[in-house]
């Protein structure tokens, strides 16, 4: 079963990236950029049929090891 | 001879590659990256360092700044470009050099000495350095893993465009004395006319016995000759 | 809103204090004023604990040109060269998160440098975890220290030096020090003094957010179950914006336009305008409106309690504005003029016409509490531990256990994460006992190391506190530099605690001693308290940072042995002390007895023949003797160029064990060229210096003379291999 | 009009980061995992009511700066 899994960076958290970004994007010559921010992303496989078990592995590895969680948020996807 | 140095935000060995050029007996200058034209110059050097943070991709967002496009119409002419580290970054981000440097394979940053071996002293980089000569560079980068497709590749080896390799005290090139995981231990390459080399290892930081060594001396006194 | 005792609390502030607010201002405090005086009067930025005991510490020496009370210290080392350098804790923030923590950090560090004119030239850092089997230490260390190269490495100034230590005492509060050292024209330092009226009040930099509200009362604070709920916003740091911040000021401080200027580090805009006022004796009108701000809706509450990273606050001389301005657009930075100056000796804090708070700048700083808290005084342990009755182990095989410990292993793991080079003016990097910096493009350097002996402390605050300034000072003669001033963090647990208290007061007193009597004077420095969790405090730490000076640099000396066949001469006496020692503690877990003695006329003639003999040329390598004894420091003389050694055995019958492992201080191991023997002996005896020769340098074996004989090659992976497989 | 991009390395392209996450939630104890990749995310707002010439403005930021499209492949989806 896949999955994807998208991580932000907290409302109110500095985002130097993000800031970087935006500025190069606009002096590119790109108007109307309202905001932009940078976040991550997985695709995740796991050998798990059952929906629940495979989302709660997914879970797992992202409060484990894939997102710092006093920084970021994080949302899983089911991919078909 | 001539040399530029561009200067970008963030960039970081830029007085450093500055002080080994004026050594070197240069007549160098530095560019700032909002200028529109570049001076009459020889030689034009990325230098090392974090341009913009590396935020988004190392080199991405120097590689889109103005005097970039003047790099690029210079290099078109037969001018001299190196680009060291990050410098070697920006200039795959432009295109002037082919294939990418992803993370290195530990996912850390590295600095350490490491020996490197001259795969090519027939360029105008390299002239004074023996083939095969074993050198050992400073290496500072989490972004030096160099990569490429294959087609790309092939043609690197045939056409002898890889200039350093990363080997071993004895000059054996293998997964053991490569530091970042790059394809065929390469350090450094040239493009197809020779004129453009991109190295992930710091020569400037090697030019002074009381600091470290000087094997990266010759690498300036090859363009100067 | 009504200020309830439970929003005092919350503010770190008890009964008392807001009492003395309410007498103060003579009337009750809004909120905004609250979180003014509570980020004033805390721990962190009024020193309200430690103050009555740091007046003790000796300050002051010819070379000293601004000790203690700016933003850095400041010494002169000739020509018009001057090294601006300092210490501070950032433990909290990176226990919390470690990457942003520690890079944070750092950032902090650097600012106190550059803020007056210094361009930074070299960064240190002391780490502190818990024992390596903590469930949260692995990703503690991996964090602190990526996010230590992460900050360095990106703004471009070279980590090369520090130490890196476990111990279980630091399971759950971690201590990270980070040390910047810069260098400036001894007739362009910039001073954080406001002067003059009327003139304007620059915010430059970074924009403010919600980061760190409250941190410096964090920073002041205990954690416990709830630290979680107080989280504030966590701070990120930004090297590359403290990059193009570091340029513009030094471009800024070319001419004369500041006044005067400072960096907003703990409690922020609150601190920076508070601090640069009161030691001008002058009042700040600041119109918050003005400032900067990253969110929408910012209160002035949150606007003067932000510890958003990488901003400045500057007075300007009247006419400058333009230029300046022009100067921070180049480098992409907000330009703001926020306020004024005057001669109310007032915060006045505007927003949108109206006056949101006032505060007498003295109820905020001269009139802060200061405490002169109950202390105990600790008592010097006997060594009651009876080597006889210890299982018996062969001395092989203590050299390999410690070897292998994570506190002796080699710290390449961690060393090759930092840019150590970059500037091109590292002579010596980590893994000397000091490293040394040119000066760009003279030929003078100076050394620097970092240093702290958080068991012999605990054991003895008085030895202890001699202990790591004489450690310090040895690291810096090694490597052939004179010692000449330092700086310090004080890391330690609850100050209402009276041991800790006895432990600050009698740690304090045994740095004085030996600072006074090497003449070693502290210029700047950081107290961190709070250090535990409920109740449990952890060892007194410490942290000594000192900078040498080598006049002229031809030869970078170093610890390594340098060729075969050359004499080993041990310089101090031996008494073979294992209190408190490396031996005890890794081969059976003992923490016991008092640390080895400090005999300061020893360390200081010692030390002084030992440089002596450098500044001739008389020695091809040297090295301290510290943690492990003389057995560690021959080990690490070998193990870099893989050069052997063999040791006779003492000559008088003594325990091997005492011997090789003792930690008597004082001591040098020297290697010398068998045909400068002669002239080293007569200068050492001519200067009743006492010294064996305890054997010579050979190809390829560690060995002491019918006892161990180890293949160098060996004991050199033994040595590299824990953090490669932790 | 607010849209979601992700960024994800080309399949013959070596993926060292993800090579190491893999290895990495194994030695946490996480079993089952088949594959993971690693990529970028990016959150764009632009100021655009026409969801065709957001898309272009978005398509364009990708290739001119946020994507190196020599090892990087992208997807664009609206958000509500
Ligand atoms: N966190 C660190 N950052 C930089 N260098 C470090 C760090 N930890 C240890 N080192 C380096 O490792 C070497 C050994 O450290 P240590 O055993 O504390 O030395 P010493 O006993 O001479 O003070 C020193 O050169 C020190 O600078
Ligand atoms: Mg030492």
């Amino acid at each position: 079963m896949k999955f994807s899994v998208t991580v932000t960076l907290k409302k109110d958290v500095l985002d130097p990236q993000g800031k970087v970004v935006h500025n190069t994007l606009t002096n590119l010559g790109i108007d109307n950029l309202k905001s932009i921010r940078q976040g991550k992303f997985f695709e995740i496989e796991v050998h798990e049929i059952d929906q629940k078990k495979a989302e709660d592995k997914v879970k797992e590895m992202c409060e484990k090891l894939l997102v710092n969680l006093i920084i970021e948020d994080f949302q899983i996807n089911k991919l078909q | 001879m001539r040399s530029s140095v561009i200067v970008f935000p963030g960039s970081n060995c830029d007085r450093d590659i500055a002080v080994a050029l004026e050594k070197m007996q240069f007549k160098n200058q530095m560019v700032w990256h909002k200028e529109s034209k570049l001076p009459k110059t020889d030689l034009i050097v990325v230098p090392g360092g974090f341009s913009y943070g590396d935020y988004l991709r190392s080199g991405a967002i120097a590689g889109k700044s103005l005097i970039i496009d003047e790099v690029i119409k210079a290099a078109a002419a037969g001018c001299l470009v190196l680009g060291i580290c990050n410098g070697f970054q920006i200039l795959t981000e432009t295109g002037l050099l082919k294939g990418t440097l992803l993370r290195n394979k530990n996912l850390k940053f590295i600095n350490k000495d490491v020996n490197l071996i001259v795969s090519n002293n027939k360029t105008k980089f390299t002239s004074k350095y023996e083939l095969n000569q074993i050198l050992k560079i400073n290496i500072a980068h989490n972004e030096g893993n160099y990569f490429t497709n294959p087609q790309h590749l092939e043609k690197l080896k045939k056409e002898n465009l890889i200039a350093f390799k990363y080997c071993d005290e004895k000059g054996d090139i293998n997964k053991d004395s490569n530091p970042n995981g790059a394809m065929e231990n390469i350090a450094g390459i040239f493009n197809d006319k020779k004129n453009i080399l991109g190295m992930m290892p710091h020569p400037e930081r090697m030019i002074d016995k009381t600091i470290s060594n000087s094997d990266g001396v010759n690498l300036f006194s090859s363009l100067i000759s | 809103m009504k200020i309830t005792d439970k929003i005092i609390k919350n503010h770190g502030l008890n009964l008392e204090e807001y009492k003395r607010i309410q007498k103060l201002l003579k009337r009750n405090p809004n909120l905004l004023e609250l979180g003014i005086f509570s980020a004033m009067w805390n721990e962190h930025c009024s020193y309200k604990s430690s103050r009555v005991h740091l007046k003790k510490l000796p300050t002051k020496s010819k070379h000293v040109i601004q000790g203690p009370g700016e933003n850095a210290g400041v010494i002169d080392i000739g020509d018009n060269d001057a090294i601006i350098f300092k210490i501070e804790s950032h433990n909290h923030p990176s226990y919390i998160e470690p990457y942003q923590g520690a890079a944070t950090g750092v950032g902090g560090i650097l600012r106190d440098v550059f803020t007056m004119g210094a361009r930074p030239i070299a960064l240190l850092n002391s780490i502190h975890f818990g024992s390596p089997e903590h469930p949260k230490t692995k990703s503690l260390l991996n964090g602190v220290v990526a996010g230590i190269g992460g900050y360095g490495n990106c703004i471009g100034i070279p980590t090369v030096a520090g130490e890196t230590k476990f111990n279980e005492t630091y399971n759950e509060n971690i201590l990270v020090n980070a040390m910047a050292v810069g260098h400036v024209n001894k007739n362009k330092i910039f001073y954080s003094q406001a002067k003059g009226l009327n003139k304007s009040v620059v915010y430059v930099g970074s924009k403010t957010g919600r980061d760190g509200i409250h941190g410096a009362s964090m920073a002041s604070a205990e954690f416990d179950e709830n630290s979680e709920e107080k989280k504030p916003t966590v701070q990120v740091g930004d090297p590359f914006t403290e990059k193009l911040l570091l340029e513009a000021c030094l471009e800024l401080m070319k001419d004369d336009s500041i006044i005067s200027i400072q960096d907003m580090g703990a409690a922020g805009l609150t601190s920076s305008s508070v601090e640069m006022a009161s030691k001008g004796s002058l009042g700040i009108e600041l119109e918050l409106d003005k400032v900067p701000c990253r969110e929408e809706n910012m209160t002035p509450y949150e606007m003067m309690l932000s510890e958003s990273q990488e901003r400045m606050l500057i007075i300007l001389e009247d006419n400058k504005e333009n230029q300046a301005r022009k100067i921070f657009e180049k480098w992409d930075l907000d330009f703001v003029i926020i306020g004024k100056t005057n001669n109310t000796k007032n915060l006045t804090l505007k927003f949108n016409g109206e006056i949101k708070g006032e505060i007498p700048i003295d109820a905020l700083a001269s009139e802060a509490p200061v405490y002169d808290r109950k202390w105990i005084k600790k008592k010097l342990q006997k060594n009651k531990f009876d080597l006889k009755k210890f299982k018996k182990i062969k001395l092989e095989d203590a050299l390999i256990k410690i070897l292998s410990s994570p506190n002796h292993s080699n710290k390449s793991w961690i060393t090759d994460q930092y840019d150590q080079m970059v500037m091109c003016d590292t002579a010596k990097r980590s893994g000397a006992d000091a490293a040394i910096i040119r000066i760009h493009n003279k030929d003078k350097a100076i050394a620097v190391s970092v240093d702290s002996s958080a068991n012999y402390c605990k054991s003895h605050p008085i030895t202890g506190g001699k202990q790591i300034v004489c450690e310090n000072w040895r690291n810096i003669i090694s490597v052939g530099a004179k010692p000449i001033a330092i700086t310090n963090c004080l890391n330690f647990g609850n100050p209402e605690n009276k041991e800790v208290m006895g432990e600050f007061a009698e740690c304090i007193d045994g740095i004085k001693e030996a600072c006074e009597f090497l003449n070693y004077p502290i210029v700047s420095g950081n107290v961190s308290f709070y250090n535990g969790t409920n109740k449990k405090n952890i060892y007194p730490t410490p942290v000594i940072g000192g900078v040498g000076l080598i006049k002229k640099l031809t030869k970078p000396l170093d610890h390594s042995f340098k060729q075969e066949k050359s004499e080993i001469i041990l310089i101090g006496k031996t008494f073979g002390h294992l209190g408190q020692s490396c031996f005890l503690k890794e081969n059976y877990s003992l923490a016991e007895g008092s640390p080895p003695d400090i005999n300061l006329t020893n360390e200081k003639n010692n030390g002084e023949i030992v440089l002596k003999l450098i500044n001739e040329n008389l020695v091809y390598s040297v090295h301290d003797v510290s943690n492990g004894g003389l057995i560690i420091s021959l080990c690490e003389m070998s193990m870099v160029n893989r050069i052997g050694v063999k040791i006779e055995k003492p000559k008088k019958l003594r325990n091997l064990f005492e011997y090789f492992f003792g930690e008597d201080q004082g001591r040098y191991v020297l290697e010398i060229d068998s045909k400068q023997i002669r002239k080293v002996e007569k200068i050492l005896k001519l200067n009743n210096i006492y010294y064996e020769k305890i054997g010579h340098t050979q190809k390829k074996y560690f060995e002491i003379d019918g006892e161990l004989k180890v293949d160098i090659n060996e004991l050199f992976k033994i040595n590299n291999n824990w953090y490669n497989s932790y």
